[in-house]
């Protein structure tokens, strides 16, 4: 059962890619985007049922076939290069098909890895959430891609190819994820890079192609480390096992040397999880269609990124290298942060909110503690579901007024309410209690006094995560008197993801307790003791279905719930409140015409509209202003880290 | 259970009492400091009663949710700290109730609304990080955050954590919207965003935001009582001369601007919050 | 920042300065211009006073001997007081109190022109 | 990117005791664009004193504005002398120069206090209005009431200041003076009132000249220009120089008008040492000739023009009134753009504008 | 219900709106906020902000502009409320009667409840009015 | 009043520039219904404000006249004014207000003007 499970998990992504590639009727093409979707949601969920286990695939040399896929990838990236006439994609796929040839060719490495998967705790959290969000995600890019084409007058459809590469980028996530064999870690990597590529690219515009060929050599710079991390550990460690993923995290290698390669790791996971400096990437990512945002976002990429840098925690416990992590991640969690205030387009303030909370979750790896590290998976799972769908919510906004602006967005509420409802709700779920992600973010405080700089950043990190999300929020319900009524229809392809994910949002978030002690508890445990893969018994926090209570505080998480549900939903339907009179705003008694209008008499007695704009502060946390000086600091950071490797052994 | 739901009603009853007959004296004493008579002491709770009776205007349907949710989350952030729960959650919930204020800023298209609801959101920026800063201080101190361990301690809290004291003072200013610190909405009208979030807000709504002001009120004086629980009455006049101390500052300052106030609160807010866990953190290393 | 802080104690110690009106009037100034008041027995009725009235609070019907004033256009400016050739009009210190409709205060005139005319 | 916003600032806010509206484009909170809208204030003052009978345009010259109401009936009154032109009695132009000074004094207290509002300095204001509580006293005391005091007609005064009276001013005034030396000392020191005036609302001397600008409003820009150097009344008899702040900002405004305040106590000083003995008014007889005439007195917030053409008959022909603030106006345009929202009131208060006379 | 009148009287927050007064009115009305004449010891605070308001302070004669405005006012302030014309502009047009942009007193625009005499008016006579209108307020049958 | 000159309403933008070049400040602007004509008076002050320079030129009510705003932002508000109560045609303003810059729309139109043919009337009479 296990063989079927790892190939559904990682092939039949690939399998229904091709089909959907071929056929090209939209009605089929849904079918099997469909199937697809509901089939990897519920292979996910019988890994749940089936718990930990390893595996090695037999009867077929899978490792030559990587190997030549491989090549081609990176031959591939040669040609981009030359085509695009982009030096940085030529000079970084030179960078990593170089070393590659000299590891297999003149090296004549032996590669093989037993086990070649390891399927535990955090690998099949990370599965779920690449199954669940993501095959919602390739369920509503159904819809969008057709919508999308007709907006910009596409003649030739290529919606198909489109949905190929999101499809194909559940599998590789999948194996990246499972994958034991850091050479095949570095194979999925390499595949995750390429779709990404393809996705962003996917307009074809000037653009899109500047942006994604951006990503490219960004994560390149990555995959190179990648390689030079693989190569160091073949040499010092001597031989195979030193690419086992369970041997180093397991403490079975020498410690002293293992810090380097460990080091690159991190970078390259920094890379892919688009640390401060490495952010442009993922906001130039943002010309691509949503579901491409959405998925890079939420559920694949970035989460690699930051998949690789946890799973690696065990390794540089302790070190300088953790502390160094630590600060890397809280630094962007501020940085971007701060960036994120100045951005008026509604997508970019949403990335720069995953790279701020991804670098919360590499702070929190760095932290290393056990409490950490459960902040870091539990903020993984509630990141993905509420960024997941906030990005598909952006989608529909900007399919409904065609545009990414937030200011655009002023009074949606009468145009779209549900639309607006579900997006609010996201919101609200990104940075306040009750919600999953302030719990992570508390446990994360809780444990960040271990490194107290890095707790300073949190502090004022998540400050400025308020304000930006505010301000959004309140131009999202900013109303005129109308509200709109009846709710807007959204199609299926729409409306079932969002409300699943916005279902998911308050599931998980309610029954975070015994989510946490069945699933995130034990992931942690994985991570932290690594040698002791499927231990169990870990407890850190203390756990009744109503609360979560650790040996630092009390998260009343029903009871904030209940405050939750007074406070905002009990109102809306309180009808003793409402008023018994509308009467217009007060514009220093200019306000003229009816009760909804919002103009005032102005000069020469005409009629003037109220124009309201949110503060940007470009002047003072402008990407202009903020940019060159949070990066600087960003690649010292960088360099501090990766030399903790090299000199405090 | 029995005494939690007692203490429960009792204080969703009584801090409203204390906090508007705090709100009372701050009006008979400002009185005084401008050579003024005054209004009777119970005066806010008249103000209160008269909104109540008032004729319910808005300008859109929806827009006293959010006032509504602010109260709710400030008698549930006075509610961690009553159940001597967790510091950090008290914030958060404080948090919410700011960004509560925030929305029902936004929620309508009135220009000077607007302003102060942005102007809030930057109030926010100034005392949320001091806040954090003083649940970490707390945890450095006793390596929990909960407040019931606070009272547990025999030693109080300001002799460590005085530092911080002094910057939660300044964000008490900010709280009892005082100069120079009264830039969102004053108490006061004479301002260049008139009354700023609440603007709009009229009668009955306009006292569900003063109840909620009561709360409060009573909510960060709490906070400062924290610094001394043992006995707690000591705690109690640090709190109270605090709050005499806010009058005198509001009458002696002119009202600054929002820009000045966040860099204030970043740069000595912080640097007293970073100074005294550090402190901390290498006295006492790492708990 | 301090600087302010003697003068509040000052008044914070030295009790309030508040004249506590409706409870203690202060008696107005002498001369002071409160308001008009017309003698019935002095006026007759020349009409200098209305035509001189820059507010047109004051109107004459010699016919019917009456003298009109209207106290919500009165603008005190004592205009009338100073021109009233019968010293019929004074210039009462106090002000006058406010109303809730509109008063207007009909005199008939009793006056004799005197001997000496202005 | 940033989004502006373009809201309407009055007319009624309440940080404007008067009807005016500004038309405010902000970005963030930064002022890019100001439109003013005047008219709020619109009476047809100027129509009405042709229709009136020359003495009744007084008292409604008078009510142009409230605040220095006594500097428009002596304006009033000497453009309509000047038409003859009558020979006033020195003792006359004594008075009417000590009334004037008291009036300044109140009208300064007042904007100090007001001023201090603007930037949120309650317990000032309050203490500023406090004392200018007693310069009203004696107003009322001498000239009959506090506000609008009725005291200038076409020839002479109606009231004469005794020696008793005499004494009280002279108590009064030491006692103003001395309390507002203390307020007006935290002022000019406190650090928050520095911090949000020093520097605020730049205006440069050749700016200033450019728009027109008049009162304290130019002298803080550094130029040493006002009616009184006209020695219209009694000035050319008294000891005077204006005072001057080269700063140009909200802060020299600001010290012109504070130091204007003890000057003018010094110039009433004087004044009563000075005052001769003599007939207090002189009789006229029939309409002013036909004749063009201009009037030039300084009011507290700047040089007051009154044009007069009379034409023989007790109406006059044409009564034009430029007020300070008329002139002053302009130089929101170039003071507002570039500066806060928070500075909005401080810039505009600084320039002192009394829509009542702009719009007459 | 009593309670709530009963605070009513005891709380009337006012709105002073200038028409196109000569500004002698305004300056009184803003004095009796002074020290000398404290009108808070009556629960009286300048609101600056019509949807909080009982009490509407007018001054000045009406033009034609501010009529508009004075009218938009009025409707925000939410009941029960009170308008209280001062001065003898704001009652009847007074010295201005005569000049082309005004039309007259407060009473052209919105219903007038109580009228203060006076150019200008002293602060003590406003607070006279006031209390007239709470008078007038308290035998109300709301 | 002394100092008047007489010019011509073409001159007045050159006149003036001179005037302030020489380090004048513009004062005001007066209009007079001439009952046929409009004149137009403006006051420039020099030597600390002591002395006073005027312009002066007559045109014709339905004549179109220069506007000094493009030399002075001064004069902004006056001419405006000029437009709205005399119905002087000042062409050119750096912001034109439309007639609306103290009056509403239900105000009188050009009301400083005198009514011409009461005027005429009276003058019978005399
Ligand atoms: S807005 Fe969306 S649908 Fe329209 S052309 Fe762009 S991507 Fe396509
Ligand atoms: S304007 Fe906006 S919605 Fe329209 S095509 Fe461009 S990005 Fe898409
Ligand atoms: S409302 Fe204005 S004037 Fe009145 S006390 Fe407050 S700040 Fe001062
Ligand atoms: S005091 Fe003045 S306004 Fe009043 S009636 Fe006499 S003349 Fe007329
Ligand atoms: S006698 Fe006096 S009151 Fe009577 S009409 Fe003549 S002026 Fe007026
Ligand atoms: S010029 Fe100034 S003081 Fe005089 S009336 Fe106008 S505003 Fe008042
Ligand atoms: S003159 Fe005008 S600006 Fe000055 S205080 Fe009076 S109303 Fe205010
Ligand atoms: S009543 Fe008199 S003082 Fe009051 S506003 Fe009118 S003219 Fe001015």
């Amino acid at each position: 059962m296990t063989d079927g499970m790892m190939a559904i998990a990682i092939l039949l992504p690939l399998l229904a890619g091709l089909v959907i590639f071929l056929v090209r009727d939209y009605y089929a093409r849904n079918v099997v985007v469909v199937v697809t979707a509901l089939t990897l949601i519920a292979n996910s969920i019988l890994f749940v049922v089936k718990g930990p286990f390893t595996y090695t695939p037999t009867g077929f040399n899978w490792g030559l076939v990587i190997e030549v896929l491989d090549y081609a990838i990176l031959i591939f990236y040669l040609y981009l290069g030359f085509t695009l006439r982009n030096w940085l994609v030529l000079i970084f796929a030179v960078t990593q098909l170089i070393p590659l040839a000299y590891f297999e060719f003149v090296m004549k490495a032996h590669v093989e890895v037993a086990p070649a998967f390891v399927v535990d705790n955090l690998a099949i959290i990370m599965c779920l959430v690449i199954s669940i969000v993501g095959s919602l995600i390739c369920i509503y890019a159904l819809r969008y891609m057709y919508d999308h084409e007709q907006h910009a007058h596409v003649e030739k459809s290529r919606q198909s190819r489109f949905l190929l590469w999101l499809v194909l980028f559940l599998g590789a996530m999948n194996g990246l994820v499972f994958a034991n064999n850091l050479v095949w870690l570095y194979f999925f990597w390499e595949v995750t890079t390429m779709c990404s590529f393809m996705l962003i690219s996917h307009d074809k515009t000037e653009l899109a192609i500047k942006n994604a060929a951006r990503a490219l050599w960004m994560n390149s710079t990555g995959g190179t480390a990648f390689i030079i991390a693989i190569i160091y550990l073949y040499v010092t460690q001597g031989g195979a096992s030193a690419l086992s993923m369970q041997n180093i995290i397991g403490g079975t290698l020498q410690g002293s040397i293992l810090l380097l390669p460990v080091a690159l790791l991190c970078y390259t996971g920094c890379t892919k999880a688009a640390q401060m400096p490495f952010q442009s990437w993922l906001l130039g990512a943002m010309v691509a269609p949503t579901p491409v945002s959405a998925l890079l976002h939420s559920s694949t990429m970035v989460k690699a990124g930051v998949y690789l840098v946890l799973r690696l925690a065990p390794a540089y416990a302790g070190t300088y290298v953790s502390t160094a992590v630590a600060i890397v991640g809280a630094f962007t969690f501020f940085g971007t942060s701060a960036l994120a205030i100045s951005q008026s387009t509604g997508k970019r303030v949403l990335a720069y909110s995953t790279i701020a909370n991804l670098g919360l979750i590499i702070a929190c790896a760095g932290i290393n503690t056990p409490l950490s590290i459960a902040a870091a998976i539990l903020l993984i799972i509630f990141h993905a579901i509420s960024k997941g769908m906030l990005f598909l919510c952006a989608g529909t906004i900007e399919h409904l007024i065609w545009s990414r602006d937030i200011e655009d967005m002023e009074g949606l509420a009468a145009k779209a309410p549900l639309t607006t409802l579900i997006t609010a709700l996201g919101i609200l779920s990104m940075f306040l209690p009750p919600f999953g992600m302030l719990l992570g973010k508390w446990i994360a405080l809780e444990a960040a006094y271990r490194i107290p700089l890095a707790a300073v950043l949190f502090v004022l990190a998540s400050t400025m995560t308020i304000v930006f999300w505010t301000k959004w929020l309140g131009r999202l319900l900013q109303v005129l008197p109308k509200l709109g009524w009846p709710f807007e229809k959204l199609s299926l392809s729409y409306s079932v993801p969002l409300w699943t994910l916005l279902v998911g949002i308050f599931v998980v978030g309610i029954g975070v307790a015994p989510i946490y002690q069945n699933f995130v508890a034990s992931a942690a445990h994985n991570v932290i003791s690594g040698t002791q893969i499927f231990a169990s018994g870990w407890d850190n926090m203390s756990l009744s279905g109503t609360s979560v209570k650790g040996l630092l505080g009390y998260f009343p998480v029903w009871a904030l719930y209940a405050v939750f549900a007074i406070a905002v939903l009990l109102p809306l339907i309180f009808v003793g409140l409402k008023p018994t009179q509308l009467r217009p705003v007060y514009m220093c008694g200019e306000q003229s015409g009816a009760m909804d209008a919002d103009e005032y008499m102005a000069e020469a007695d005409t009629k003037t509209k109220v124009i309201l704009g949110g503060y940007y502060f470009q002047d003072s946390l402008g990407e202009k202003t903020l940019n060159p000086v949070v990066n600087t600091i960003a690649i010292l950071l960088l360099v501090i880290m990766i030399g903790c490797g090299v000199i405090l052994k | 259970m029995m005494r939690q739901l007692i203490l429960l009603i009792a204080t969703i009853v009584v801090a409203p009492f204390i906090g508007g007959l705090l709100f009372g004296i701050d009006r008979r004493i400002t009185a005084r400091l401008q050579g003024r008579f005054g209004p009777p002491i119970l005066q806010p709770f008249y103000d209160f009663l008269k909104l109540i009776g008032k004729e319910r205007i808005a300008v859109s349907r929806l827009q006293f949710v959010w006032i509504y949710a602010y109260l709710v989350f400030m008698v549930g952030s006075l509610l961690c700290l009553v159940f001597q729960s967790d510091f950090l959650i008290l914030v958060f919930l404080l948090g919410f109730a700011g960004v509560s204020l925030v929305l029902a800023g936004f929620s309508t298209k009135s220009p000077y609304s607007h302003f102060g609801a942005n102007r809030e959101l930057l109030q926010i920026m100034a005392y949320e990080p001091v806040l954090l800063l003083l649940a970490i201080g707390i945890y450095a101190q006793n390596g929990t955050f909960l407040i019931s361990e606070i009272f547990n301690q025999s030693r109080p809290l300001i002799f460590s954590l005085w530092p911080l004291f002094i910057a939660v003072l300044y964000v008490l200013t900010i709280k009892m919207r005082k100069s120079p610190f009264d830039i969102a909405t004053s108490h006061h009208a004479h301002q260049e965003i008139v009354k700023g979030v609440i603007t709009e807000f009229s009668g009955p709504y306009y006292a569900l935001y003063q109840l909620a002001e009561w709360y409060e009120i009573v909510l960060v004086l709490g906070i400062v009582a924290l610094f001394w629980t043992n006995p707690l009455w000591v705690g109690i006049l640090i709190a109270l001369a605090a709050f005499l101390l806010e009058l005198l500052i509001d009458n002696i300052a002119a009202r600054m601007t929002a820009p000045w106030m966040v860099r204030l609160s970043w740069t000595v807010g912080l640097i007293l919050g970073v100074l005294n866990i550090a402190y901390i953190y290498f006295t006492k290393g790492v708990s | 920042m301090a600087l302010m802080l003697p003068t509040i104690l000052r008044n914070f110690f030295g009790g309030p300065a508040t004249r506590m009106y409706p409870v203690q009037v202060r008696e107005p100034f002498e001369n002071a211009r409160g308001h008009v008041t017309f003698n019935d027995d002095k006026c007759f009725l020349c009409g200098l006073c209305a035509t001189k009235c820059p507010s047109e609070a004051i109107s004459i019907d010699k016919e019917k001997r009456l003298l009109t004033f209207y106290p919500a256009r009165c603008i005190v400016c004592e205009v009338c007081a100073l021109a009233c050739p019968g010293d019929a009009i004074d210039m009462v210190f106090k002000w006058r109190a406010p109303f809730y409709h509109k008063p207007v205060e009909v005199h008939e005139s009793r006056g004799k022109r005197p001997r000496t005319p202005m | 990117m940033a989004t502006r916003t373009t809201v309407p600032f009055g007319p009624q806010h309440p940080v404007l005791p008067e009807p005016v509206q500004l038309r405010i484009t902000y970005e963030d909170e930064k002022v890019v664009e100001v439109v003013p809208v005047i008219g709020y204030g619109q009476r047809g003052i100027e129509k009405a004193c042709e229709l009136n009978e020359y003495n009744k345009n007084i008292y409604l010259c008078e009510r142009v504005c409230g605040i220095c109401s006594y500097q428009h009936s002596e304006s009033v009154v000497l453009a309509t002398e000047q038409l003859w032109p009558l020979d006033i009695p020195p003792r006359t132009k004594f008075l009417r120069t000590i009334w004037a000074e008291m009036a300044r004094t109140h009208s300064h207290l007042l904007w100090l206090g007001l001023f201090a509002d603007a930037f949120g300095y309650e317990s000032m204001f309050l203490q500023f209005w406090r004392i200018r509580e007693k310069v009203l006293d004696i107003l009322e005391q001498t000239a009959g009431h506090r506000v609008i005091q009725s005291v200038n007609v076409v020839g002479g005064v109606r009231r004469d200041i005794d020696e008793a009276q005499k004494k009280t001013v002279i108590d009064t005034l030491n006692v103003v003076r001395r309390e507002s030396d203390d307020l007006v000392n935290v002022l000019i020191n406190d650090y928050t009132v520095k911090s949000r005036t020093v520097g605020v609302g730049v205006m440069t001397k050749a700016q200033a000249m450019a728009l027109g600008c008049v009162g304290p409003t130019l002298r803080g820009s550094g130029v040493s220009e006002d009616a009184r150097l006209t020695k219209y009344s009694a000035y050319g008899e008294l000891n005077y120089e204006p005072i001057v702040e080269t700063a140009g900002d909200c802060y020299a405004r600001m010290k012109v008008r504070a130091r204007e305040l003890f000057q003018a106590i010094d110039l009433q000083m004087e004044a009563l040492s000075k005052l001769p003995e003599g007939e207090i008014a002189i009789k006229v007889k029939g309409g002013p000739p036909a004749n063009e005439t201009v009037a030039r007195t300084e009011a507290p917030r700047g040089e007051l023009y009154y044009y007069a053409k009379g034409n023989g008959t007790r109406h006059l022909e044409r009564m034009k009134i430029r007020t300070p603030t008329f002139a002053n106006l302009p130089a929101v345009l170039i003071l507002l753009p570039g500066c806060q929202l928070a500075d909005v009131p401080v810039n505009i208060h600084s320039l002192d504008p009394c829509i009542s006379c702009t719009e007459r | 219900m009593g309670l709530i009148h009963n605070s009513r009287i005891k709380s009337p927050w006012i709105m002073h709106f200038d028409n196109s007064s000569c500004n002698g009115c305004d300056i009184e009305v803003l004095a009796c906020l002074t020290p000398l004449y404290d009108v808070e010891r009556f629960g009286i605070v300048n609101m600056g902000n019509p949807k909080h308001a009982d009490v509407l302070l007018i001054t000045g004669p009406v033009n034609r502009r501010t009529a508009r405005v004075l009218r938009n006012l009025y409707d925000q302030v939410p009941g029960p409320k009170m308008v209280i014309a001062v001065g003898t502009c704001a009652s009847t047009g007074g010295v201005f009667h005569n000049c082309y942009n005004v039309l007259g007193g407060v009473d052209k625009v919105v219903p007038v409840d109580v009228y203060i005499p006076g150019c200008s008016v002293r602060p003590e006579a406003i607070i006279d009015g006031v209390v007239l209108a709470l008078q007038k307020l308290a035998s109300a049958n709301l | 009043m002394e100092n008047i000159i007489q010019i011509t309403k073409n001159d007045i933008v050159n006149e003036g520039k001179k005037l302030l070049d020489a380090g004048a400040k513009f004062v005001t602007a007066v209009c007079n219904d001439l009952d046929e004509k409009l004149e137009v008076t403006y006051f420039f002050s020099a030597n600390r404000g002591v002395d006073l320079t005027c312009l002066r030129y007559t045109v014709g009510k339905d004549e179109e006249v220069p506007s000094l705003t493009g030399t002075t932002l001064s004069t902004l508000l006056i001419e405006n004014e000029m437009k709205e109560l005399f119905g002087l045609k000042v062409k050119d303003l750096a912001i034109d207000y439309g007639g609306h810059l103290m009056l509403a729309h239900d105000s009188p139109t050009t009301p400083m003007l005198k009514p011409k043919k009461a005027e005429a009337e009276s003058k019978g009479e005399i």
